[in-house]
């Protein structure tokens, strides 16, 4: 069971109310909502460094995973207290809007292209180390691609890849899928197609998958992920000190190298690589 | 107890089934609603009963407009049985005061279905379940009881126990009885008075003496030729 | 495929008796969640739909066409406004019920409810008058007269209530959006097959599928017998 | 809060007189894929429910348990029994019906019938005594019976093909795992408001969620009066 | 149409209601099944009709166990309406070949509720209902007809109507006619044949005269006393 991967914290089968909850969550052994894209999720970054912090901090954890839209959306509204999510445009609409104190970079990986194993854009074999040039023979080749068509983070970094390659992709080759990570890495398994995926979600699923990493490393696939505190002062009640210790916690010493070495027992390469450049 | 109906008028449709001017019952005494099939009969009992309202005029009951649930009982011609036991039949409109249990059996005894106490009501034979729906109308002792062909479906012997039922309900409670019936000699047996429905118009209103054997209107007179023929 | 749906039976019971701590907690808070929305709308749906269906008035056809829209309305709506009204910007705000299961209780009831209405309502059309002229006739009350056309018409209501239970344990869109999917708080078993979909993992997918349709066999079981007893 | 949900009316209207192509391809997929399945659910459904209602057999009392256990499957686990048939690998894989309209009225199908089948089961149960032994008396033809049987149970059969018809309209684990929510292609209503809220764009997701309900309201009414005329 | 019963016996729980040794009908007659109420009359009739199945015994029509659905026609105790009009359900059972309209007409008639014709049945009162639901079996012209309390709710008009629709039928159709009834004087004016039940069993059969006149059971002796008291 994949349910299983999480010990140690105190479940709660009950329903509760949280009487009184302003008073609880402005102390330590509160509880502190961090609305998360799924891709952190999926990848099991979240369920990984749970358990740790909240030993460390006692503060318990409730991780909302949520396309990256509606995670910064959760935010603007107060329900989350910190956000992680890795879209850049939007994360500084946030901050700029004063939703948000501030964007700190912890974390990145890359996205990269996954394709059927016999590659008919033939983007493995020409070498290219450019996303564009890749996506380029995709259109010419009218080979099948699967946008997540989400306006997710990774929807809007295959979007920019298309504007500089200066094509404007339709046609019965390019299908808008609107659905999550996962669910779009099967489809393209199973239509035998393209799409653009975070790393970390394509490793995990990789033995149900039908595909093969056709680009990697190509740096105009960067994906950085950032860590947002809520704006305090435009809600009451957001618990500002747990997302601090949060934010303490991630760029410790400690929570770096647990992001940093994460993955690489399982997978023998590490998902993520921190890039905490100082507050 | 003193029921009277004034103007009273009920339309289906722009048909007028029910037309009654004026129209009082005494305390005390049994009538028979007499009157072919679609005559108005169950119409009239319904209206009174407050089940139905009519488009024109008022029905009084001691001079209100409404009838409370306390002062009337109604059997209907296609009386509904619950699906529980006899009993709780009979118990189900009963006051939690009285002595119910006793008086729902002796209700039962009256019409001869005490040994089907605690059968399921629903499984009832026709003329059973028709037993049942008067024991249960009539155990309530209510001052203005009506009676939709409350004998149609029983046996002679049991129409003969019923019979005898309601007027002893009607001398014991000093209620008002209607009773409607496709029986002269029913009313004969029983009535105090006859009320002669035809086409929704009250066309004779007597003695059952009277109204029977001699009647004034012509085709009450040509209908009652059919009686024991 | 046969092999991948053998392989989830395998797992769904493997999960079962290795008595993962995890899945028990779902199953309860599913139980609970389920219980406490049903009660609700039973009580709401029960009570309305056969008033309304027992009684004519203006508007009783608007009210019924409403009450059979509703029954169609997406979960992931009726989440939408029950977020509206609990985000610490709404109305409901102060009251700190988001990503809790009172929240998934609420959107569930607003959800259920219309349809246990709507399906009442047409259960009692069948009986309403002649139970009614007969309650009216013995000087029976309002409320008793409602209850005993409740319980002439069971069958048909309770089968209402199964079709309402049937839709709260399978719904996922509005328990996702208010309850979160929070694990050991949130996750329900609806939204934790939706998560193992969302990253492929059929077979546990469907192994928690399994389970959801054993427990809910379960309890038609019980509800039917219960059914036969009154 | 309220001023979102008013924004999200005019959006809705908006949506609508703008003649956006978009959202009427969405909604002309939905209303097809809706009557392709509940006419196939309705079919499956009143008939195996009227039947199995007025009938007693040998396992009756299981075949009750179990549709009406089906009656709460969750929609992902229809989906993906579904996915796992249509899959390339799956054994219908050739037909290449996996992400096109017909996966999803397929997987409505398994969804909704359980629910109409349950529901008539019910809905006849009040009267098929006395129509059967007025018919049988009669000498009319087990068809025709059964015909007749529909016919006077209708207002509670409507009610239960509105209430699947319900489920079909605002169902979106299935549909979205066997259609793929692909655009111009598969999106439909429910698939569109569940992206739309993915993205956090609440007011556009309320603006389709009216637009359904609207349209769902429509054919309640148009329902409701041919039921009044027959 | 020759109908024999063998050893026939039903079973309600540990109750046995009706339980039936040997029975023959025989061709172009009519019976009468009289009983007091719960003595197994619907019982009866609903065997016959198939509609239920003897818990012993077998039930023989032209020898074969199952009876066709053309051959026979049943009315039940309480007729279902179906919600259409009286005419429809005139014409519900009835072969699409033969000239279906007059034929219904013609039967409206005879029950004197052609008038109705266009009337929602479900709206009709109950002696008119029932008066529909004897047109509709008669209509078919079967060889075997079973009629359960054909006039309990008609008036005394209708009642003549319908005895000598039930007569001309019997006489038409050269059909065997089974009619269970509350009224001795309805069989002795219209039944060849009486079969008196008394809990489940048979104690009297014989011509009407010699059945009501001078019953041999005691107990059919001391029932009878009610009659036209
Ligand atoms: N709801 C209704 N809509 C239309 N017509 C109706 C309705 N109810 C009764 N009628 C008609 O009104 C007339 C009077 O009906 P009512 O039931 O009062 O007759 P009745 O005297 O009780 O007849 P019966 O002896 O057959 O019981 C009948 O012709 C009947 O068809
Ligand atoms: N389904 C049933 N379950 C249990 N008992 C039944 C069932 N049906 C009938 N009975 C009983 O069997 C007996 C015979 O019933 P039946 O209907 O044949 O009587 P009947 O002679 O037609 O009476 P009535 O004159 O009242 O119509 C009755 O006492 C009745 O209560
Ligand atoms: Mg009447
Ligand atoms: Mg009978």
């Amino acid at each position: 069971g994949n349910s299983a991967n999480n010990t140690g914290t105190n479940p709660t089968t009950k329903p509760t109310t949280n009487p009184a909850p302003s008073a609880a969550e402005n102390s330590s052994g509160s509880k502190l909502t961090v609305a998360t894209t799924t891709s952190v999720r999926d990848s099991g970054l979240m369920a990984y460094l749970q358990p740790e912090f909240e030993k460390d901090t006692g503060i318990k954890l409730n991780i909302v995973a949520q396309g990256s839209g509606q995670a910064i959306r959760t935010g603007e509204d107060g329900n989350a207290d910190v956000l992680l999510v890795h879209d850049k445009a939007a994360e500084e609409k946030f901050v700029s809007s004063g939703n948000g104190l501030k964007r700190i970079e912890v974390m990145y990986n890359y996205f990269v292209i996954v394709g059927p194993r016999n590659d008919p854009a033939g983007i493995k074999a020409s070498g290219t180390l450019d996303a564009a040039k890749a996506f380029k023979m995709i259109s010419d080749k009218k080979a099948p691609f699967i946008s997540r068509g989400d306006k997710s983070g990774t929807n809007t970094k295959e979007l920019n890849i298309w504007t500089s390659a200066n094509i404007t992709p339709s046609g019965d080759w390019y299908v808008s899928a609107g659905k999550g990570m996962g669910d779009v890495l099967t489809m393209a398994s199973e239509k035998q197609a393209y799409t653009l995926t975070d790393k970390a979600t394509y490793l995990s699923m990789k033995d149900k998958l039908d595909l093969q990493i056709v680009l990697e490393n190509a740096q105009d696939l960067k994906n950085q992920y950032t860590i947002i505190a809520v704006n305090p002062a435009n809600h009451k009640g957001i618990n500002s000190e747990g997302a601090q210790k949060f934010i303490d916690w991630m760029t410790s010493e400690k929570g770096l190298k647990m992001i940093g070495e994460y993955g690489r027992d399982k997978y023998g390469e590490n998902l993520f690589t921190v890039n905490f450049s100082g507050k | 107890m003193k029921l009277l109906l004034n103007g009273v008028a009920k339309n289906y449709g722009d048909r007028t089934v029910l037309k009654i001017d004026h129209m009082a019952f005494e305390e005390k005494k049994i009538y028979a609603v007499l009157g072919p099939n679609g005559s108005g009969k169950t119409t009239l009992l319904r209206l009174i009963a407050g089940i139905e309202k009519p488009d024109f005029g008022e029905i009084l009951y001691n001079g209100r407009k409404a009838v409370l649930p306390g002062e009337i009982a109604y059997m209907p011609q296609k009386p509904y049985m619950f699906d529980v036991t006899v009993l709780s039949n009979v118990l189900l409109g009963m006051d939690k005061a009285r002595d119910r249990q006793r008086e729902a059996e002796e209700a039962l005894e009256q019409v001869g279905m005490r040994g089907f106490m605690k059968t399921r009501a629903r499984l009832l034979s026709g003329g059973e379940s028709q037993r049942v729906a008067l024991a249960r109308t009539l155990v309530l002792r209510r001052k203005l009881v009506l009676l939709d062909e409350p004998a149609s479906a029983a046996d002679i012997y049991s129409t003969a126990q019923i019979e005898a039922y309601i007027r002893m309900s009607c001398a014991r409670d000093g209620s008002t009885i209607l009773f409607s019936s496709h029986s002269p000699s029913q009313a004969l047996r029983i009535a105090d008075e006859v009320v002669f429905l035809w086409d929704g118009r009250v066309v004779e209103r007597g003695t059952p003496e009277k109204v029977l054997n001699s009647p004034r209107n012509v085709e009450v007179k040509n209908f009652l030729q059919n009686w024991r023929i | 495929m046969f092999a991948e749906i053998l392989q989830s039976l395998r797992d769904a019971f493997i999960l079962i008796i290795s008595f993962n701590k995890d899945i028990y907690e779902i199953i309860g808070l599913t139980l609970c969640v389920t219980a406490a929305s049903i009660g609700i709308s039973a009580f709401i749906g029960l009570a309305s739909g056969v008033f309304i269906g027992s009684r004519s008035f203006r508007g009783k056809k608007l009210l019924t066409s409403v009450i059979n829209t509703l029954m169609g309305l997406p979960p992931v709506v009726a989440g939408l406004v029950v977020y509206l009204f609990l985000s610490r910007k709404g109305p409901l705000g102060s009251l700190r019920l988001l990503f809790t299961p009172m929240a998934m209780v609420i959107a569930q009831v607003i959800i259920i409810s219309p349809i246990i209405t709507g399906l009442s309502m047409a259960a009692v059309k069948l009986r309403h008058e002649a139970v009614e002229e007969t309650c009216r006739g013995l000087g029976i009350g309002r409320l008793k007269t409602f209850l005993m056309l409740a319980f002439e018409c069971r069958y048909p209501l309770v089968s209402a209530l199964l079709a309402g239970y049937g839709r709260a344990v399978s719904e996922v869109g509005a328990v996702m959006l208010v309850g979160g999917n929070i694990e050991h708080s949130t996750r329900v078993m609806t939204t934790a097959i939706v998560l193992e979909t969302g990253k492929g993992e059929y077979g546990n997918a469907m192994a928690l599928g399994l389970i959801l349709l054993v427990l809910s066999f379960g309890i038609n079981w019980i509800v039917q017998r219960f059914q036969e007893g009154i």
